[in-house]
């Protein structure tokens, strides 16, 4: 190759244009690059909003200090040997070779020292946080909110094991709620972590870094909501095929909007009263077109991103003009369809634990472990074919069988066939339960 | 070959010697089952049965596995997976008879009895 | 390698092709056994991380064992682990002869510990109702002592090959011969731990003798003659090729054979000796 | 002898006949050319051209995979493929390039590199060698056999690729959450692959430490053989954690233990410290190996000796011995208790500082030196940068608190693509082209080498820099859809981008390499004027190595001989007279039977997979289980081993002629 010292300029001039293009195209086009690092979405763990997530947000910026200030140093010597070094053209690369010194052990020695000492720098913080973030600060113990969270394939249950409620058969049990965390702000809350199934992690990006749920292992991780919010949460470690919608949500409120929650919670469910707008007609359909048209853009409208908390609020109220007749069929079909066996609607019909707990399903802001918002159609959508929102989710019957020849497989089948007017009543129905 | 034994070159005979080291491995053995009958205390039965227990596993590389003659560098190989393995059931131990790792078991049970159903 | 190997004197500590001086297959066998106790580490650590938290419904290991039987294992095993010295010992002196003996020795030896295991296993697994899946010790017991007496099993088979090996003739051919001569081997100590030493446990614990000997009368047979053949086999048919050379050879299988002596070592003290505390 | 001698002037295609076995069922195969001779062949340089041949093959499909991986993400509430295959693509795409791709990468150059660079003419169990390779093709099948479920109806039976991860988290390895065929193929493939490399590095142990060129001490070694040998420890020292985990697995799924089934007392948790003593020291089984590939190459091109020898060598020991305390850094988040999580913490970042050490003296290898910046150069100048930053994100992670926020995020996603491509990876490049003209005598060209730098080296960035923004924003890693309103649309779109970017490099650097070899310029035996002894031989090299074993004096032999030309022509004409008179150089001779035993491994664990499922062939019940096969897998494999035993190492001899033609004898001498 006797072309190679004009190869190499070739290639360093290409190169150069290269990059200079690349920046050139990152800085017109700014505002989009500039997204590209947005870092405040609403999982972001850079926007913390409560202690222990600031603690860890505060830990990793240490880390980014060290390593930068390790990278600019070895960087710039590095770069400089490269440059400084380099053979500047044909002959200098002929060129008798260079003395072949072997090293230097004072200079090895020192440098082993420095990183020593830089590592302390990390290592001192890291270890003030372990304990710190592993359980509720001794002074706030007393203040502090017990409640157990179980991952089931893909949802969350949450149980509130402190707050009694009167069952209608009789006794007593922990309050139940599924996928939609409600919790005082500003007070430490502490979330033993179970699981029913596989792994799963309990993450609220915001609040605090995340703890795996374990089958067999009593885990558990605590937080605390500087003020009131709504904050979005995510499994974190892989659990079957719908492990990336497996989401939940945390409700942070004020006391007394806490306490009026809670009081709400622990009554049975709402049942319509029987003279609002009762039609002795056949129900009419409310929405005609509920069929999936809308490619497969899933969470809220932009009304709902723009203030999650306030369209959570929104939810706690009955809707306007609900429909008696309508929601009594829908609770009859929520018996015939076989839907009880798995859900629980606590003072109605139903007594399944397999599904989340549908006792206050119409005052959720989300449906399906925080894949939809919690609207008539999405809901309507929802039972129409859940498995199109949550491949492989458990709201189906059936399992595994040996098909002739091939050896396993994996046949499932939704459990129910609803029509038209049926999830019309059910979506009334599940939307009357506030 | 026949060259070769007439050079000689044999190895002095470790006949009796290693009919003296199993004979010592075996009556090691049965103070070792002996011992865990004894009313001593645990700590001291603990103790002496992992001395007893190292001391035959010794002397059964040093001697059946002539560690002992051959190059240390046999030693050194075999101890680093002996090393490496013994640190980590070490470890492994340590974690799981820590205060966290303590299994819920019984109520675990009952949640897997509750996934199958 | 081989052909310098012939060319001078055998120095059994010394090989002076190699870098070290350590022969390559020593050094191979010696690094597998480093290896081997990572293998090990892993199985005893599953078998201890579970006695440190039993589940309820776990077996009782006290109950379940029988300590003199797995002593006297322990001690059998540890016999073989002299007889497998004693056949290094006679190779490195170039007394072939010797070296059948011992390796026959080990293998039986080896043989009656595989068939201690086995009726353990029948014992546990019919008269303590402990099988592999009805409790978590069960499962780590059996997998960890499995694999140990997979390793054993491997053992006795190597020796089995090193055995009939001494037999290959000097002048080549005998493929056949050795074939037979290894099934000969593998029918032989087959029916001596899977049938005969059971059977002889059980008559140790009140199995009249006559009752074994009807009971098993064709693997009994077939047992006698696997013997009758394999002296038959096993006599002097000229010249071997087999010799002093090959010391490094039996070594290796030998340092396979010890540590699979001491892993039991560690086995009987920390699985069974431990649980009677 | 004479005759023998008179009779075979060694052509390359004409030898001599293989003696007339006396305990042979098949005629010793011989052929040097064809079909046969790659089959059967026991030569080092043929086993690491294979090796490297199957795992650029495999580092093609997992970077395929990685594109529809990248494609599907490219924008929010994607549906370009379904959650399953998302799952099955993330899952083989990690096992691959682990295990199919940088693993067997790095085995191609042992294999290649170590019996030349300790001068001896091939690897201390040759036979076991070829064994090592064929068992490896064997769980690379098990592994992938999976796929073809999705091609046709009729091979639904496999139940699609593996899909639990690539470190299978019990309890989703259970039956009772994966039912089908693929997990206890993905199982089995595995136990496999771990067999291979155990078996492997055994034997390169013995090499590197037995078959040492006279005067070539442990100190003289090159680094890149201390390299092969820490990591040979450390395959033999880890996998044995995997191995028996995977046992426990398997007996979960077939035998109804409960190991890992929490409903008959197990803890699924002694998994995941099973899978990471041993997952933790196999990251530095992958970097090692490019360390060291580095540490040859940075000399070569900044013309002077690698600086601080000794503690180079010392902390890649350091780094593999250290790397067995830290496996629990990867479960910060399952509740180990304070004083374990800050124990493996610092421990972690202990780590750190003997990686530094070898960033350190790499820098001062360039200071002072004439560098001169050939492709391979560039890719080891970009590993050192790349694989800086990648350890840097590790010591943010080491951070446990931090940690709980990272952990299974898009952040260890770049970090780990960090260390495996701008580290592992970049090395591996720089290796292939550097070592290129000598395995295949041609030049590859400077030019469009480096157009496939700079493309492979800013795809990568754009790919893989986003990431950690995209994981502080929060997303999660195993996401096979994510929502528009979460701030990681345009991330994801410029990590997809750049991954196209990355994928055209890659591309084009091995047309190049494909072009070269037609067509590339003839390379002498040492074009970059080099410093080890595989540049001392021709390229190609033949197939005894080396005409005389040569002497080592220095630490960069071939640099030393260059600098004593008649001292070492002198001593190397009387070896060459002193081996022939023992009779010339012994060579290995082939043999069919690892092929044969690794054969009947595949049959025996594709069987022992499903060995509760019934045997059906063409529709038709055969027999109510698998067992049958599996047996039958077992003995052809126990009988070709058998057989192997019995058939010897044999060889052949090889005679130089004063012309330089090289002749072959066979018999006794
Ligand atoms: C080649 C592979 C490779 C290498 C070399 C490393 C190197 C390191 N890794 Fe990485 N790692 C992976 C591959 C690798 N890793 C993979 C594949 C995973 C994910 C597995 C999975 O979950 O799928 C992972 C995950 C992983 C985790 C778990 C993250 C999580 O899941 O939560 C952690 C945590 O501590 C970690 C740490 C480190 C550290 C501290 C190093 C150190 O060795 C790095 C040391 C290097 C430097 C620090 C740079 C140079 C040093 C200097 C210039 C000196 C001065 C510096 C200081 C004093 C700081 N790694
Ligand atoms: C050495 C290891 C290695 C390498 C080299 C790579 C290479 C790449 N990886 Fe890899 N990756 C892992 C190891 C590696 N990865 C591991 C261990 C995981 C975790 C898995 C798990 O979670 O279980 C992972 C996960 C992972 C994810 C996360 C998936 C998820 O969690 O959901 C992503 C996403 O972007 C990704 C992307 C890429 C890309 C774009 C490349 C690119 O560098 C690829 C570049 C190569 C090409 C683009 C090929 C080009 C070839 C052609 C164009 C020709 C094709 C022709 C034929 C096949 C004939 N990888
Ligand atoms: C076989 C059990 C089963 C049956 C029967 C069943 N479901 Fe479900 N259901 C589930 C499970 C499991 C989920 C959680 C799905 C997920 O998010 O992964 C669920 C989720 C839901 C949700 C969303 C709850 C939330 O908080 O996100 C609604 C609403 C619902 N089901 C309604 C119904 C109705 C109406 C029926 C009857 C027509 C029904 N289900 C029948 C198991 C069942
Ligand atoms: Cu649950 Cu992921
Ligand atoms: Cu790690």
């Amino acid at each position: 190759m006797t072309r190679t010292r004009s190869d190499h300029r070739n290639v360093f001039r290409f190169a150069t244009v290269f990059l200079a293009g690349l920046s050139l195209l990152l800085m017109t086009g700014c505002a989009w690059a500039g997204k590209v690092f947005s870092l405040s979405g609403p999982q972001s763990t850079m926007v913390t909003e409560g202690p222990v997530a600031k603690a860890q947000w505060d830990l990793f910026m240490v880390t980014v200090y060290v390593t930068t200030f390790i990278f600019i140093v070895v960087g710039s010597v590095l770069a400089y040997a490269q440059i400084k070094f380099r053979a500047k053209d044909e002959a200098a690369e002929k060129a008798e070779p260079p003395p072949q010194g072997h090293g230097n052990p004072l200079i090895e020695i020192g440098l082993i020292a420095a990183s020593v000492i830089l590592l302390v720098f990390i290592a001192i913080p890291t270890v003030r946080d372990i304990w710190y973030t592993h359980d509720v600060p001794e002074a706030e113990k007393g203040n502090a909110l017990d409640v157990t969270a179980t991952g089931f394939q893909w949802w969350f249950k949450f149980e509130y094991t402190s707050e009694m409620v009167k069952l209608p058969a009789g006794g007593e049990a922990p309050l139940v709620t599924g996928n939609e965390l409600v919790v005082p702000a500003g007070r430490p809350v502490r979330v033993h972590l179970r699981t029913i199934d596989v792994i799963h992690s309990f993450w609220i990006p915001k609040l605090a870094g995340k703890v795996d749920m374990i089958p067999n292992r009593a885990n558990f991780l605590w937080f605390k909501a500087d003020r009131p919010g709504y904050y979005y949460g995510q499994c974190a470690e892989y659990c079957g095929e719908s492990h990336a919608i497996m989401r939940f949500r945390v409700i942070a409120l004020d006391q007394p909007d806490y306490d009026k929650w809670l009081a709400n919670q622990k009554l049975p469910a709402r049942t319509v009263a029987a003279g609002a707008a009762a039609s002795a007609e056949q129900p009419k359909i409310q929405f005609a077109n509920y069929q999936i048209n809308d490619g497969h853009a899933l969470a809220g409208s932009a009304e709902f991103d723009a203030n999650p908390l306030a369209a959570w609020h929104r939810m706690q109220a009955p809707e306007a003009g609900e429909n008696a007749a309508l929601v009594a069929q829908g609770r009859k079909i929520f018996q015939e369809k076989t839907c009880v066996s798995c859900h629980t609607i606590r003072g109605h019909e139903g007594m399944g634990i397999t599904g989340p707990d549908l006792t206050r399903v119409g005052a959720r802001s989300t449906i399906a472990a925080g894949v939809l918002e919690n609207t008539p159609v999405r809901l309507a959508q929802w039972l129409h074919d859940p498995a199109h929102f949550k491949p492989g989710n458990k709201m189906y019957y059936g399992g595994y069988v040996v098909q002739e020849g091939t050896g396993f497989n994996a046949t499932w089948k939704q459990n129910f066939t609803l029509n038209d007017t049926e999830i019309n009543a059910l979506v009334a129905y599940l939307h009357s339960l506030k | 070959m026949s060259a070769l034994t007439a050079a000689g070159h044999h190895e002095p005979s470790k006949f009796h010697f290693y009919i003296q080291v199993a004979m010592i491995l075996s009556v090691v053995t049965g103070i070792e089952v002996v011992l865990v009958y004894l009313p001593l205390p645990k700590w001291f039965v603990v103790t002496s049965l992992l001395t007893l227990s190292a001391g035959k596993f010794m002397a059964v590389i040093f001697y059946f596995m002539h560690l002992r003659w051959d190059k240390v560098f046999c030693t050194i190989l075999f101890f680093i997976g002996l090393v490496l393995a013994g640190g980590t059931m070490w470890a492994l131990l340590h974690l799981f008879a820590a205060d966290a790792s303590k299994p819920l078991t019984a109520a675990a049970l009952e949640m897997a009895r509750l996934a199958v159903a | 390698m081989s052909s310098h190997a012939a060319t001078g004197p055998i120095d059994h500590h010394h090989d002076h092709t190699t870098s070290t001086g350590i022969p390559n297959k020593k050094l191979l066998w010696w690094a597998f056994l480093a290896s081997d106790c990572m293998f090990f580490g892993a199985l005893i650590s599953t078998h201890m991380v579970y006695r440190l938290n039993p589940p309820p419904g776990n077996a009782v290991p006290t109950q379940v064992f029988n300590i003199e039987l797995t002593s006297f294992s322990t001690f059998i095993l540890l016999m073989s682990s002299l007889l497998m010295a004693l056949a290094v010992n006679a190779i490195q002196r170039g007394n072939v002869k010797s070296t059948r003996t011992m390796l026959l020795g080990t293998m039986f030896f080896g043989c009656i510990f595989l068939g201690g295991q086995v009726y353990e296993f029948e014992h546990f697994v019919h008269a303590q109702k402990m099988t592999l899946s009805n409790s978590i010790f069960g499962s780590t017991f059996y997998t960890l002592t499995g694999t140990h007496g997979t390793h054993v099993a491997i053992g006795v088979l190597l020796l089995g090959m090193m055995y009939v090996r001494t037999f290959k003739p000097a002048n080549g051919g005998g493929l056949f011969m050795n074939f037979a001569h290894l099934l000969a081997i593998c029918v032989t100590f087959g029916v001596a731990f899977i049938w005969f030493v059971p059977g002889l446990i059980e008559v140790v614990y009140g199995l009249p003798i006559g009752t074994l000997f009807q009971r098993a009368a064709i693997p009994l047979a077939v047992g006698a003659a696997g013997l009758v053949s394999l002296f038959w086999l096993g006599r002097s048919r000229g010249a071997v090729e087999f010799g002093e050379k090959n010391a490094v050879d039996v070594e290796a299988i030998g340092l396979y054979w010890h540590f699979v002596d001491i892993v039991w070592i560690i086995i009987f003290t920390a699985v069974y000796l431990l649980e009677y505390l | 002898m004479a005759e023998a001698l008179a009779k075979n002037a060694y052509t390359g295609g004409a030898h001599a006949p293989a003696k007339k076995a006396t305990f042979d069922l098949f005629a010793r195969p011989t052929a040097k050319t064809g079909l046969v001779s790659w089959l059967t062949t026991v030569d080092h340089k043929k086993i690491g051209m294979l090796y490297g041949g199957f795992a650029i093959i495999f580092f093609l499909i997992g970077g395929l995979e990685a594109l529809m991986i990248r494609t599907q993400l490219m924008v929010p509430n994607n549906r370009f493929i379904t959650a399953q295959l998302y799952n099955e693509l993330f899952t083989m795409h990690g096992t691959t390039m682990i295990f199919l791709a940088v693993m067997p990468l790095n085995a191609a150059f042992f294999n290649l590199l170590v019996p030349i660079q300790v001068g001896a003419r091939d690897v201390a169990f040759p036979r076991l060698n070829a064994f090592s390779l064929w068992v490896w093709v064997v769980g690379a099948i098990l592994l992938n056999v999976g796929w073809l479920s999705h091609f046709s109806d009729a091979l639904k039976g496999f139940g699609g690729a593996p899909d639990a991860g690539w470190f299978g988290y019990a309890p989703l390895t259970s039956r009772t959450f994966t039912p089908d065929l693929s997990t206890d193929l993905w199982v089995l493939g595995l136990q496999v692959l771990g067999l291979s490399s155990i078996v492997a590095s055994l034997n390169f142990i013995v090499t590197i430490i037995n078959m040492r060129a006279p005067g070539l001490t442990m100190m003289r070694l090159p680094v890149f053989t201390w390299m092969a040998l820490v990591t040979s420890f450390l395959l033999i020292l880890a996998l044995p954690a995997i191995a028996i985990a995977l046992v426990e697995v398997m007996m979960d799924r077939n035998f109804g233990t409960s190991f890992f089934e929490v409903s008959g007392g197990g803890q699924p948790i002694l998994w995941q410290h099973l899978f990471w003593v041993f997952g933790h020291p196999e990251v530095y089984i992958l970097i090692l190996p490019p360390m060291g590939y580095v540490s040859e190459i940075l000399p070569t091109f900044a013309r002077k000796p690698l600086f601080g020898y000794p503690i180079v060598v010392f902390s890649g020991v350091a780094i593999g011995f250290i790397g067995f305390g830290v496996w629990s850094h990867h479960m910060f988040t399952t509740g180990m208790g304070n004083v374990a999580t800050a124990a493996f913490a610092l421990a972690t970042m202990a780590i750190a500082v003997p990686t530094g050490v070898k960033i350190f003296n790499w820098i001062g290898t360039l200071w002072g030196g004439q560098i001169m910046t050939r492709v391979p150069m560039m890719f080891a100048l970009g590993f050192i940068w790349m694989f800086m930053l990648g350890g840097f994100s590790g010591v943010m992670h080491a951070a446990a608190p931090a940690d709980a926020q990272q952990q299974d995020t898009y952040f260890v996603i770049a970090h780990f693509h960090y260390v495996l491509i701008g580290g592992a990876t970049f090395a591996l490049l720089a290796a292939i082209h550097f070592w290129f003209p000598k395995f295949f005598g041609r030049m590859v060209p400077e030019f469009w080498g480096k157009v496939s730098f700079w493309l492979i080296f800013v795809g990568f960035n754009c790919t893989f820099f986003p990431m950690h923004f995209l994981g502080l924003n929060g997303m999660p890693r195993r996401t096979w859809t994510y929502d528009s309103n979460m701030g990681w649309n345009e991330g994801n779109l410029f990590a997809t981008l750049g991954a196209y970017l990355l994928g055209i490099g890659i591309f084009t650097y091995f047309a190049v390499l494909i072009y070269s070899y037609f067509k590339g310029k003839v390379a002498g035996s040492d074009p970059w004027d080099a410093r080890t002894l595989e540049w001392s031989i021709p390229s190609p090299p033949p197939e005894h190595n080396f005409a005389a074993i040569p002497t080592v004096h220095a630490r960069d032999a071939w640099w030393y001989e260059k600098h004593h030309k008649e001292e070492i022509a002198k001593e190397k004409a009387e070896h060459i007279k002193a081996e022939e008179s023992h009779g010339g150089i012994h060579m290995p001779d082939q043999s069919w039977y690892p092929l044969f035993s690794a054969f009947g491994l595949l049959v025996g664990a594709y069987n022992f997979a499903q060995i509760h499922q019934p045997l059906v062939l063409f529709g038709n019940q055969v027999s109510a289980s698998h067992l049958p096969l599996a047996i039958t897998g077992g003995v052809i494999m126990v009988a070709a081993l058998y057989l192997w035993a019995l058939e010897g190492p044999g060889g052949y001899h090889l005679h130089l002629g004063p012309d330089g033609k090289v002749t072959e004898s066979r018999g006794d001498h």
